[in-house]
């Protein structure tokens, strides 16, 4: 695969990081086998590969998480058998982890500046807690941040933190960034904000290593591809090849089939789920009116913390409505917790899949078996073959990569985790699907997967809701899109009115153009 | 009951620890409060056997304005700075195990070293021609543990009786029955056993009677439990040490009230008062059983 | 059995071989007899704090309720005269009822189960001495129940009825929480409560069900310790038992984070610990040390298990590694 | 001071003004004395149990701690003849050596405080008791160190030094705890272990320092009680102190999930808990009913505060609905 021009860059040039022949193995699964690129400094890396191809696990060795079991790593001129979390940020390698760690009982400052904070008091080692506060304001103004230094963690949403953990990063003066998935739960706009950062650190001579399953973002920064796959290097990109068919054809090791076009609106059902006038804890003075049909994906849009996230909690159960009805089918529905919304066939796929979605210490087959436990037992003893029989098929339908259906779910890579989510629904029999964020980690490949399926659970007459802040992916999925705005649905959009701009305006709380549909407006 | 408290002299009596054996005690204040209406009779449990706790109470009951208190200290040896602080603030007066180095105003209380001796006559008029003892208790570093146990080998000096091992349990009644079993199985030569607290020569009793060895091992009691005397009645414990509790309490009561009204009269020179302990054998047990009965009735 | 479970019972056997060596009455069939007996006493309520733990809680009030429980019994069928196949049941329900309390505290009310059975512990020991006035309940003597005493105390062919109970009990349970529905809930709650209540477990009723098995088994278990002992003295008895039954739980591989451990664990637990104390009163310890050689072996135990299990996932590591080259 | 302290000072405050509308008594200089003389002694060991909860951990042996300490402190100096300034510093340094090795095995061996520091209880119970073999450790008639006894038993106009020294360590540990990085990182830690290491804090270190922390504390408070009560049964000296540690720090807002609490909040918890001793003897309730009083307080005051969280949440948005109409 390597071209003359060497885009993989292993041959001679200045490099800030340089890996050779690293290889990591886990029992039953080899993460990755003879690995070996170079990072100049001030280059931007496209790290791109299917859900398990490695990418986490390179990442995890940089920042000192994991040790490999073999290979060679050399920063910065110095070579290291392996890195500990410390030599590592000595090091100059800064690190936004795919999975969020944050903590909830300090303020966003504290946060940011954890193991670094400025001290004062001499051998007292007091915190400055001033100091602090002024040298983390800058860095949340670079990410977007609506959120001041000393809010506590605790009362930001997933998008905020990701922020903070982007702030983070920045902070660390680092002359190597490593951002694993950073903008899997940031919308259009953050994500662009983010992508104005990491031109602002190549500016200044700043490595990034950038990976992402929204293949566009990664055209749009980077200098050069890697793409993996089981745990190699298959192939590499200069700056003038890189573009989205390329990518996915290095990662997959095929074409994808062009995108299909949207299929004909289709006449959508009876309304399955209606909410009337619903208030959430979020938002206790709005009302949210919402109605779902049998057979239609309605796309939920929004900017961060407009209240999408909350309103799938009510409608689940999980939260208790302040105001308001919801009804199934015309029925109306108590919903005081999350076992009437199941018992009801309301499934909910949360977008925090690590807090709530799965159960990391359990085999993939038992959290699959787990909210239809009674259909897999006889007389109240579970039947473990029922069990592994299910998600044996779910594991094939959903092409889960896994040694087994008993591997622990906590072993697998983000983007299988997620299916793993998806799968235990999958296997029951769902009237209403909503899913916040479904497709978040997951690879491209198998996001064409994911809208298949959730286009195959239309047809069969669910009714899907589908909460996401990946603008093409409500654009390209939804039948109709409802948006958000502050804690209230601004407004519907039908398939003739789809578009960017429309969506944005919506979001932002204005009325949407209808003169405008179809026309590719860039993102502001 | 607050303000008569506060009207009425009042008088404590502060026990150790938690046990059956202060029942009689109670039996004895409550005696002494019928007959003293102008007084304001307590008797006070701490909640642990611990010295702070007692300490503590006595400080509160002081601070509550208490005349005279009259205590079991948990630890009289090494007790006797706080002692002393609470017999400079009160008069302080002592029972069960006395503490002759502090300023008490009196004690009145039987001796546990004669009560060991005691046993140890038990044990001699029921193995003439000798045997092994074991003994078992609850607290083996307790004063009273040792004082009795002390008072017991001097007693068995000179004759073929020996106190083989005494097994200690905490306090817990489980481990007490255990124990006994366990001995029975470790220790099969053993003849003779002694339950050093009240509750042991039950427990032993009980012991024994699980692995049908009853009558063929001698027991040796202290104090009075029902099961005791049942026992003792039955010709299966050779015999029990008692004590007087409800003597203590109601002389001693007495004694501090007299004491509050300016009457050190009833204070002997050598500030002893000592009520001796009894042995309970198959003879006495009856009439011992009835006089308990008459006293608890009062 | 378990990996864990069979290092757990080597570790038994070898112990039991040593003192055995050194002591050959530890085998004497009487004694095998008492400690299964103490085993099965023990064992019941190592098995209730089993359920509660695996929820990721802690009962810390068994060792009053026990006390409490064993007052109330022996009041109700010695002093108060009420017929003992009234007042069992009566017992027990009222232990599944405290269970029902402590639960709906933990999960409805959102309390953590250290401090709710911690204020257990304060309330039920300072109940019972209330109670009886800090005197002792016991049996007047001579007073008998032959068929309850049969149940309780007595022996079947030389097994002690009490251990026979355990057996049933462990061997129910064991269904109960590694083969039932309700089982595979505890474990997926102990592990993620929060993601166990998205995959629309009522989270809040199994762990209230835990509490009630906990309560009830440890209401049982106080009837067996009041008919063994047959006088309590509410101040000390059962003080610190529900340590021993913690004790036991996590020497059987449970984890006080919750959602993990294996039930034959815990009774191979209980086993260990009544060994131990056999052990110290047949060679004749002094008795001061039953508690030290009890630390000590617990931790040894823990650390040996924990340096084994790291050395194993490494072999494994390495193991894959050479493999896949 | 946060809103919890706030209310748990005025539930003190409460508590005092009706126990001393009933009694005046409880405001005797004497009386106030003794308690706060208490809240020093018992104070010393809350706070090093909160550096220990405030990790996600729990130390069980401080009641162990105390008898093993005071025993040994009291055998050197009253009957090895040791110096006191000499035996003084000793055992703290031993203190602190416990604590070390308490950390060592749970932040580098990786295994449970919760069963380390239970192992640890029951080992330290026995060595102080076969150390004494089981008898009493104390002075003999007449043994006096005044300069010792002025420090520890003494008290500065009319206030207990115990209860100065309280203030004292209370103030430097605020600060060590609140406005120190070291006390940020104990915070980081008790949230999420994982994440701070992932943020090159040596978590490990942090963890053992807080056990160290904590064996000192300890150490200090054993010195105190064991001077206070001038004699030490080591089979039931100190029995439970965990419990009240423990209890005043969660009493004061901590959690025992770790990350959580503040360092007034556990010094008023112990207030309140000795405030609630001395209302049991003053006001003359049964002393059986002292730990259902203790108990039934804690329970009501953590239920409270529940409930107020709870309340006050509801209100605001019930506030923001009504705002936004
Ligand atoms: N701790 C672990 N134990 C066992 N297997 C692991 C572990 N961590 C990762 N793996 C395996 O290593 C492989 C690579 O995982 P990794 O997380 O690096 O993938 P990824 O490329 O980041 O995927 P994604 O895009 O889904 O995040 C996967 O097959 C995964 O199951
Ligand atoms: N635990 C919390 N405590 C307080 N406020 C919260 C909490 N979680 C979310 N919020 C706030 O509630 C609002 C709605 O958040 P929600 O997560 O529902 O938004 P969303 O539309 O799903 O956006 P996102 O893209 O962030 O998921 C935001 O303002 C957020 O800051
Ligand atoms: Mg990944
Ligand atoms: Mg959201």
């Amino acid at each position: 695969m390597l071209k003359a021009s060497d885009p993989s860059g292993l041959t001679a040039r200045p490099h800030f990081l340089a890996l050779d022949g690293i290889r990591k193995t886990y029992p039953g699964v080899i993460a990755l086998a003879d690995f070996s690129m170079r990072v100049a400094p001030g280059e931007v890396i496209g790290l791109v590969g299917e859900n398990g191809a490695g990418k986490s696990t390179l990442m995890k060795i940089l920042g000192g998480i994991t040790a490999p079991d073999q290979g060679a790593i050399t920063v910065d001129g110095v070579p290291h058998d392996r890195l500990t979390v410390g030599s590592s940020m000595r090091a100059g390698i800064a690190f936004v982890h795919q999975e969020l760690n944050l903590f909830d009982n300090l303020d966003v400052a504290a946060n940011v500046f954890l193991g670094r904070e400025p001290l004062r008091g001499g051998p007292l080692r007091l915190v400055d807690r001033a100091a602090l506060r002024a040298a983390c304001e800058p860095y949340l103004k670079q990410v977007g941040a609506n959120f001041s230094a000393d809010a506590p963690v605790a009362s930001l949403s997933l998008a905020q933190q990701q922020m903070v953990e982007i702030a983070k990063a920045l902070s660390m003066q680092a002359r190597l960034v490593i951002l694993d998935e950073p903008t899997s739960s940031l919308p259009v706009a953050e994500t662009d904000r983010l992508l104005s950062v990491i031109a602002a650190l190549k500016a200044q001579g700043i490595s990034v290593i950038f990976i992402s399953h929204r293949l566009h973002e990664i055209e749009r920064a980077a200098d050069r591809v890697l793409a993996m796959r089981d745990g190699a290097l298959v192939g590499a990109l200069d700056r003038d090849e890189i573009g989205h068919d390329a990518m996915v054809k290095l990662m997959i090791g095929r074409a994808l089939k062009a995108r299909e076009a949207l299929a004909p609106a289709r006449e959508p059902g009876a309304v399955a789920l209606s909410a009337r006038g619903v208030s959430t804890p979020a938002y206790p003075g709005c009302r949210v009116d919402l109605d779902l049909c049998k057979g239609e994906i309605l796309g939920l849009a929004g900017l961060v913390g407009s209240g999408r996230t909350e309103l799938a909690r009510v409608l689940f159960g999980i939260d208790r409505r302040l105001g308001g009805s919801v009804a199934l089918d015309g029925k109306p529905l108590a919903l005081s917790a999350a076992n009437d919304a199941v018992a009801n066939g309301i499934f909910l796929v949360p977008e925090d899949r690590k807090a709530t979605g799965i159960l990391l210490d359990l085999p993939i087959a038992q959290n699959i078996s787990l909210p239809d436990l009674p259909r897999h037992a006889r007389r109240y003893l579970v039947s473990p073959r029922s069990e592994a029989e299910t998600a044996e098929a779910q594991k094939k339908n959903l092409a889960i990569k896994a040694p087994s259906v008993a591997t622990l779910t906590g072993t697998l890579s983000g983007g299988n985790q997620q299916k793993v989510v998806l799968a235990k629904w999958l296997a029951m029999k769902p009237k209403v699907m909503i899913l916040d964020e479904p497709t978040r980690g997951i690879d491209i490949g198998a996001k064409a997967e994911i809208y298949a399926l959730m286009r195959g659970l239309a047809d069969a007459g669910v009714a899907v809701l589908m909460i996401s802040s990946d603008m093409e992916e409500v654009i390209g999925v939804s039948d109709r899109i409802a948006v958000m705005h502050e804690g209230s649905i601004s407004g519907y959009l039908d398939r003739d009115d789809f578009s960017q701009e429309n969506v944005l305006l919506l979001a932002i709380g204005k009325p949407a153009g209808k003169e405008s549909a179809g026309a590719a407006v860039p993102v502001a | 009951t607050m303000a008569s408290a506060q009207d009425k002299p009042t008088l404590a009596f502060v026990v150790n620890g938690a046990s059956d054996f202060w029942k009689a005690a109670e039996a004895g204040v409550k005696k002494a409060q019928g007959e003293l209406p102008d007084f304001n009779m307590e008797l006070k449990y701490p909640e642990q056997a611990s010295v702070a706790i007692q300490q503590r109470l006595m400080d509160d009951l002081v601070t509550a304005g208490v005349k005279a208190i009259m205590v079991s200290a948990v630890d009289p040896k090494t007790s006797t700075e706080g002692l002393n602080k609470i017999a400079s603030e009160t008069a302080l007066f002592t029972t069960d195990s006395d503490a002759p180095q502090t300023n008490r105003v009196a004690y009145i209380g039987s001796s546990n070293v004669d009560a060991g001796k005691q046993a140890a006559e038990i044990a001699k008029k029921a193995m003439p021609d000798g045997g092994k003892c074991m003994g078992f208790v609850g607290l083996l570093g307790a004063d009273n543990a040792k004082e009795r146990i002390q008072g017991m080998k001097d007693g068995l000096a000179g004759s073929k009786i020996e106190l083989v091992d005494v097994r200690g349990d905490d306090i817990d009644q489980t481990r007490a029955k255990a124990n006994v079993e366990d001995a029975l199985v470790a220790n099969p030569d053993i003849t003779c056993m002694v339950g050093f607290y009240s509750y042991n020569t039950p427990r032993i009793y009980e012991a024994l009677r699980d692995s049908g060895k009853l009558g063929s091992i001698t027991v040796v009691g202290f104090d009075d439990d029902p099961i005791t005397l049942g026992g003792v009645k039955e010709g299966n414990i050779a015999g029990t040490v008692v004590q007087q509790p409800f003597e203590w309490a109601y002389q001693g009561m007495k004694l501090m009230a007299a004491y509050v009204k300016g009457d050190k009269s009833g204070i002997p020179e050598s500030k002893l008062i000592i009520v001796p302990t009894k042995i309970i054998g198959k003879d006495d047990v009856d009439a011992y059983a009835a006089n308990l009965k008459a006293m608890a009735g009062n | 059995m378990s990996k864990k479970d069979l290092g757990l019972l080597i570790l038994i056997l070898v112990v039991g071989v040593v003192v055995a060596a050194i002591n050959p009455r530890f085998l004497l069939p009487i004694n095998l007899a008492n400690t299964s007996n103490l085993i099965g006493l023990f064992g019941i309520l190592s098995i209730g704090q089993a359920f509660v733990i695996i929820t990721g809680g802690i009962e810390l009030s068994v060792g009053s309720l026990v006390a409490l429980f064993g007052v109330l019994f022996i009041d109700l069928i010695a002093t108060r005269g009420m017929a003992w196949p009234v007042a069992l049941p009566l017992i027990i329900v009222l232990g599944g009822v405290v269970g029902l309390v402590h639960g709906w505290l933990i999960a409805k009310l959102k309390l953590q189960p250290f401090v709710v059975t911690l204020c257990g512990l304060l309330i039920y020991r300072g109940v019972a001495r209330f109670y009886t006035k800090d005197g002792t309940a016991g049996f007047a003597f001579g007073q008998n129940f032959p068929s309850l005493e049969f149940l309780t105390a007595g022996r079947f062919h030389g097994v002690p009825n009490s251990f026979i109970a355990l057996i049933v009990i462990a061997a129910v349970m064991w269904i109960v929480l590694h083969r039932s529905v309700f089982g595979r809930y505890l474990y997926a709650i102990g592990k993620n409560e929060e993601a166990a209540k998205y995959s629309g477990i009522h989270t809040d009723r199994i762990v209230i069900a835990a509490y009630v098995i906990c309560g009830v088994l440890t209401a049982l278990s106080a009837i067996y310790f009041a008919m063994y002992t047959r006088s309590i003295s509410p101040a000390s008895h059962g003080q610190f038992y529900e340590l021993y039954a913690i004790a036991a739980a996590v020497l059987g591989g449970f984890s006080l984070r919750g959602g993990e451990g294996s039930l034959v664990g815990a009774v191979l637990g209980t086993v260990l610990l009544q060994e131990l104390q056999n052990l110290v009163n047949l060679l004749g310890i002094p008795s001061s040390l039953n508690f030290a050689v009890m630390g000590g072996v617990i931790l040894l135990g823990v650390m040996i298990d924990q340096q084994w299990s790291a050395f194993r996932a490494q072999r494994l590591v390495a193991e894959a590694a050479r493999q896949s080259q």
